[in-house]
């Protein structure tokens, strides 16, 4: 099974690094571009356990390992079955 | 509309409201009451320590600016003056390890450039938990990335510190640092707000709701909730600050600017009041002008917003058009937010209203001074006592046990992270007593150390507050250097238990007796109180600062032993002193007895006289004798010789053996001298009336110490370098 | 003679460069501002190292965008001598004036350390006042030095001897604990084909006194000095 | 328009830090992980431009800034409509 879990600063934590991106995209011209977030993303690859235990698994170590949840928040989804 | 519960949430006492409502002549408005629960927290106004730090000696020749500004100035010479400060970040370390440090480290970096001067050293003091547990670990792997995250990329190299380990930092870490800088003497600014009329300016990043009640924060007990009181928490963006520092530097070399002064702890609402307040004028701003990251925030989070990486300046009123200039050129936001005015109050617009007017003189200086009770705490009575205890029966082994463990191994594994040669001026890498950095074009250098045995301040406050300060000061005389200023971050806990305010008392006393002593000022400082989680309290720690001279850098002295064949001698006693002693703890898990105590006269000659002993080349290297006492001194100086040389040296005294080997007697110093320059050595010693004793030579491969002609230590070389060096790394290993 | 030494928002080791070739090696030296189109007739551009916009994205990423670049760029393919130290070498990747990229140190941490590098290829303008398999003592400071090219580009790069300095331990043994950061073939220095650009992670500004540790780092601004003469 | 954009290291990269994270959960017993990779992922908020214009542009801005594709892929897609 494979799970994809995105790890992003909450809404209202400055985010340096998306900042600095905007504004590169902007000098190259792409003014369309309003707003910039960047984030991590994780792919898991699981075995032998179950859909279920997954569900049960994945939030716990994204709140405890993945991401700082007083800074980040995160949400995943399973993108393989197995 | 305001009640008991949001006074109490303010961190404001009943008596304390009532001053403020007396003071302003009305009810304050929400927003007002939260500018003065900022203001009159105590880590902003000092209220519980005051009384107590004037004790310490702040005047000098040297001094340019003691305690009170942003930073402490001492002049050093050749038209140059040092801008230096010790800052605690604890409690956010402890919330966000990584956020928490970086943030500490930019907060200390824009008190020392807001006065004009370009920083160009950062020193860490650290308290960590045991590491036998994963959560101490991961904080210190947290603290110590988040300091090198922000100091490496502002380039800002990280020279030194140091770090202790013990259960009572496991709730409360402690993360000190210090930072200094150097302007030009006639270069300096301050945070003033003259001129009425004059232009307000806000620069820097833009603000968020990021902190609000940081300071109130660091002024409260932690308990359960506070891991809920999370959004407290700032990130840090050490490359806005970088652009900041250089577009700061820049405005500051013209003409353009009356006062500055950086938004740190309480952002827009302190920089404006002690502004004003500094210059007895008022300043009206409109918070419809302040560039915001947020939308719909409300005066009462602007106000409080701790968003980092700002400054607000006082520009003189035909040059504001020059100070954008910079900052765009800098590629910052520069924007006119108000004006200095008459009459000393502080007026905050907001959407066509006035949402703050008050007397910046009751925020800043009437707030109530406490004088706390205090009370010996009664633990002395029983951890001052040891009870009998068996001596080792193998010495090498209780050497090699030392030297890994953690606070006396080498902690290479934390300062490799930290780029500690960027500036081109790091003369002595970190390991050495203390740092030293050049000063360019000149034969100067600037010799840095922290230090704070919180243990024996425990066991005896007041002998503590002295040992802090002659240790500093006896590291920066093993490198040749005179000590010229001090700073000090005092970590205590609930001032509110005579107990704690006792310690304090007493701590601060220490210090001030030995300033007074060493003859050297106190130029600013920190204090944090409320170190308790769950109502327990962290250990007293003072962390002293000190900045000393070296007047010929070719001249100063490293640790490590240089060449085989040296004369191996102690200057100072040995005296049979085990309490509070890093062996006991280590080998007997024993964190009890009275510290070794300090004749501060004798410690006076014998620093002058390893001054002098440098000043005249008779040493070839110099190490201080600390925790784990005078055999771990000795071996470091071989772990620390280029050459990894060892030793057979001899020692006598009559005493119980392991209290001469790692009893932590002050006021000792070890040094090697080629052999030929051993007989001056000794004379001058006599005339200085320093004890001096030949212990042996230095040379071989092997460490080893001989007592009544019995060999009673004896290591490889290597066998201790490898324990002292891989007990940290090891530590941190994932398996 | 002239050097140019560029700054982008984010640099920190201009004015150590600044330092070093002004008042150690006495060589006319001027700064160059990102945000220009401007060379000002220099005749070696040195990228220094940093955390160019604060090294958010990729290292050095940020920085090849940047309006001087584009004349970096072309003053390079015309033959100029470009050195990028640190966070110069990584704009050099980024930029594409060089082959590879780098990766995050293999420990995962940021390392400050004097370590020694063993010369490659003594036939650069960089180099050629070393000997050969000589051994330099180098600090340096850097998270992502840890140099990654794809199989087909490092057997290009070795046929063509672009590997200049190389991490290697006090004696010159080639060793995974002296290849601190993990890099492949443990390149340290690389140049160009043409021989022209040279990227390297090791500071020599930082070792060109005797004060700070070591001398060793001025043997490649000597070469350039001793070309460019 | 919201548009996400994933970047990870192509199968060849090793990834030192998917890798210290699979071990850090490995520690902390979740042994059913077999294999953890770290990307990126960039939030972009466009404005001002129709969803041709978007499917031109950011496939250039992923390859030219946000990926450097001697290292890593991307790969993105519209997340909200606008
Ligand atoms: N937190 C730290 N940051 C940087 N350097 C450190 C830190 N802790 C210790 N060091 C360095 O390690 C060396 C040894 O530290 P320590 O054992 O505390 O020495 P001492 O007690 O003699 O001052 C010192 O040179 C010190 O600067
Ligand atoms: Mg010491």
């Amino acid at each position: 099974m494979k799970v994809r879990i995105l790890v992003s600063f909450k809404d209202s934590v400055l985010d340096p690094q998306g900042q600095a991106v905007k504004n590169t995209l902007h000098t190259l011209g792409y003014s369309s571009i309003k707003d910039v977030r960047q984030g991590k993303v994780f792919e898991l690859e699981l075995e032998g356990i179950s859909k279920k235990e997954a569900e049960k698994i994945i939030p716990k170590i994204s709140d405890k390992v993945l991401a700082n949840p007083v800074i980040e928040k995160f949400s995943w989804q399973i993108i393989e079955k197995g | 509309m305001i009640d008991k519960k949001i006074i109490e949430e303010h961190n404001l006492t009943l008596e304390e409201y009532e001053k403020i409502v007396q003071l302003i002549g009305r009810e304050p408005n929400i927003t007002e009451l939260g500018i003065f629960s900022l203001m009159w927290s105590e880590h902003c106004s000092y209220k519980s320590s005051k009384i107590h730090l004037k004790k310490l000696p702040v005047t000098g020749k040297n001094v340019v600016q003691g305690p009170g500004e942003n930073a402490g100035i001492i002049d050093i010479g050749d038209g140059l003056v040092a801008v230096f400060k010790i800052e605690s970040h604890n409690h956010p370390s402890y919330i966000e390890p990584y956020q928490g440090a970086a943030t500490g480290i930019g907060g200390i970096l824009r008190d020392i450039f807001t006065m004009g001067a370009r920083p160009i050293a950062l020193l860490d003091s650290l308290r960590f938990g045991p590491l036998s547990k994963p959560k101490n670990k991961s904080i210190m792997e947290g603290v110590v990335s988040g300091i090198a995250g922000y100091g490496n990329s502002i380039g800002v190299p990280t020279v030194g510190g140091d770090i202790y380990f013990n259960d009572c930092y496991s709730r409360n870490p402690l993360v000190n640092v210090f930072a200094l800088g150097i302007a030009e003497k006639n270069k300096i600014f301050y945070a003033k707000a003259e001129g009425i009329g004059n232009p307000v300016l806000y620069v820097g990043s833009k603000t968020g709701r990021d902190g609000i009640h940081g300071a109130t924060m660091a002024s409260a007990e932690f308990d359960q909730d506070s891991e809920k009181k999370r959004p407290n928490v700032q990130v840090g963006d050490p490359f806005k600050e970088k652009l900041l520092v250089e577009a700061c530097l820049e405005v500051m070399a013209k003409d353009i600017i009356v006062g500055i002064q950086d938004m740190g702890a309480a952002g827009l609402t302190c920089s404006t009041s002690e502004m004003a307040a500094n210059s007895g004028a008022g300043i009206e701003i409109n918070l419809d002008l302040v560039p915001q990251r947020e939308e719909g925030m409300t005066p009462y989070e602007m106000m409080l917003s701790e968003s980092q990486e700002r400054m607000l300046i006082v520009a003189k009123k035909d040059k504001v058009e020059e100070v954008q200039q910079i900052f765009s050129k800098w590629d910052l936001d520069a924007v006119t937010i108000g004006q200095v005015t008459e009459g000393g109050r502080l007026k905050v617009r907001f959407e066509g209203k006035i949402v703050v007017d008050l007397p910046v003189d009751a925020i800043i200086n009437l707030c109530p001074v406490y004088k706390r009770e205090s009370k010996i705490p009664s633990y002395l009575k029983s951890e001052t006592i040891i009870k009998p205890f068996p001596s080792p029966e193998n010495y090498s082994k209780t050497l090699l046990k030392l030297l890994s463990s953690a606070t006396i191994a080498e902690k290479e594994w934390v300062y490799r992270q930290y780029d500690h040669t960027v500036q081109v001026n790091t003369a002595f890498l970190p390991g050495a007593d203390a740092s030293l950095l050049r000063i360019k074009n000149s034969k100067k250098a600037l010799a840095l150390t922290l230090d704070g045995n919180s243990l024996y301040s425990y066991l005896d406050p007041r002998t503590g507050g002295k040992i802090a300060v002659a240790e500093a000061c006896r590291n920066l005389a093993c490198v040749g250097a005179r000590p010229v200023g001090v700073t000090n971050c005092l970590n205590f806990g609930n001032p509110e238990k005579p107990e704690i305010m006792w310690q304090f008392k007493e701590v601060v006393e220490g210090i001030a007796q030995a300033c007074s002593a060493f003859n050297i000022p106190v130029t600013g400082g920190n204090v944090s109180f409320y170190n308790d989680t769950e109502g327990i309290s962290i250990y007293p720690s003072p962390v002293l600062g000190v900045v000393g001279i070296v007047d010929d850098v070719s001249r100063a002295v490293s640790p490590g032993f240089k060449k085989a064949g040296d004369s191996v001698i102690l200057l100072g006693e040995n005296k049979e002193e085990l309490g509070c002693s890093e062996y006991l703890k280590c080998v007997f898990n024993m964190e009890k007895g009275i510290p070794p105590q300090i004749d501060l006269k004798e410690e006076k000659r014998i620093q002058e006289f390893c001054l002098e002993t440098i000043s005249m080349s008779l040493i070839e290297s110099a190490h201080d004798i600390s925790e784990g006492g005078l055999s771990i001194s000795l071996a470091e100086c071989s772990l620390l010789s280029p050459l990894k040389i060892g030793f057979s040296l001899a020692i006598q005294d009559d005493m119980r053996l392991d209290a001469l080997l790692f009893g932590e007697t002050q006021s000792r110093i070890v040094v090697s001298s080629s052999n030929q320059k051993v007989k001056k050595l000794l004379n001058l010693a006599k005339k200085r009336k320093v004890k001096a004793t030949v212990l042996g030579k230095t040379g071989g491969d092997r460490i080893i110490i001989y007592h009544s002609n019995k060999k009673i230590i004896d290591i490889p070389v290597n066998e201790a370098y490898k324990a002292w060096k891989e007990a940290i790394p090891d530590i941190f290993q994932v398996k | 003679m002239k050097f140019g030494v560029v700054i982008f928002p984010g640099s920190n080791c201009d004015y150590d460069t600044y330092y070093a070739l002004k008042n150690v090696f006495k060589q006319k030296t001027t700064f160059l501002w990102h945000k220009e189109h401007d060379l000002k007739n220099v005749d070696c551009v040195i990228l220094p190292g940093g955390f160019s916009y604060g090294d958010y994205l990729r290292s050095g990423s940020i920085a090849a965008f940047s309006p001087l670049m584009q004349e970096v760029k072309e003053f390079a393919l015309r033959g100029g001598l470009v050195l990028g130290i640190c966070n110069g070498f990584q704009i050099l990747l980024e930029l594409g004036l060089l082959p590879g990229a780098m990766l995050r140190n293999e420990k995962l941490k940021f390392l400050c350390q004097f370590i020694h590098i063993r010369v490659e290829n003594n036939k650069t303008p960089f180099s050629h006042q070393a000997k050969k398999g000589q051994i330099l003592k180098v600090p340096i400071a850097h998270f992502d030095g840890n140099y990654f090219a794809s199989p087909e580009t490092i057997l290009e790069i070795k046929k063509n001897s672009q590997i200049v300095f190389r991490y290697s331990d006090a004696k010159g043994q080639l060793n995974e604990e002296a290849n601190v950061n993990g890099s492949a073939e443990s390149i340290a220095g690389l140049i160009n084909k043409a021989g022209n650009v040279l990227g390297m992670m090791p500071h020599p500004e930082r070792a060109s006194e005797v004060l700070l540790g070591s001398e060793d780092g001025r043997i490649i601004f000597e070469s350039i000095i001793a070309k460019l003469s």
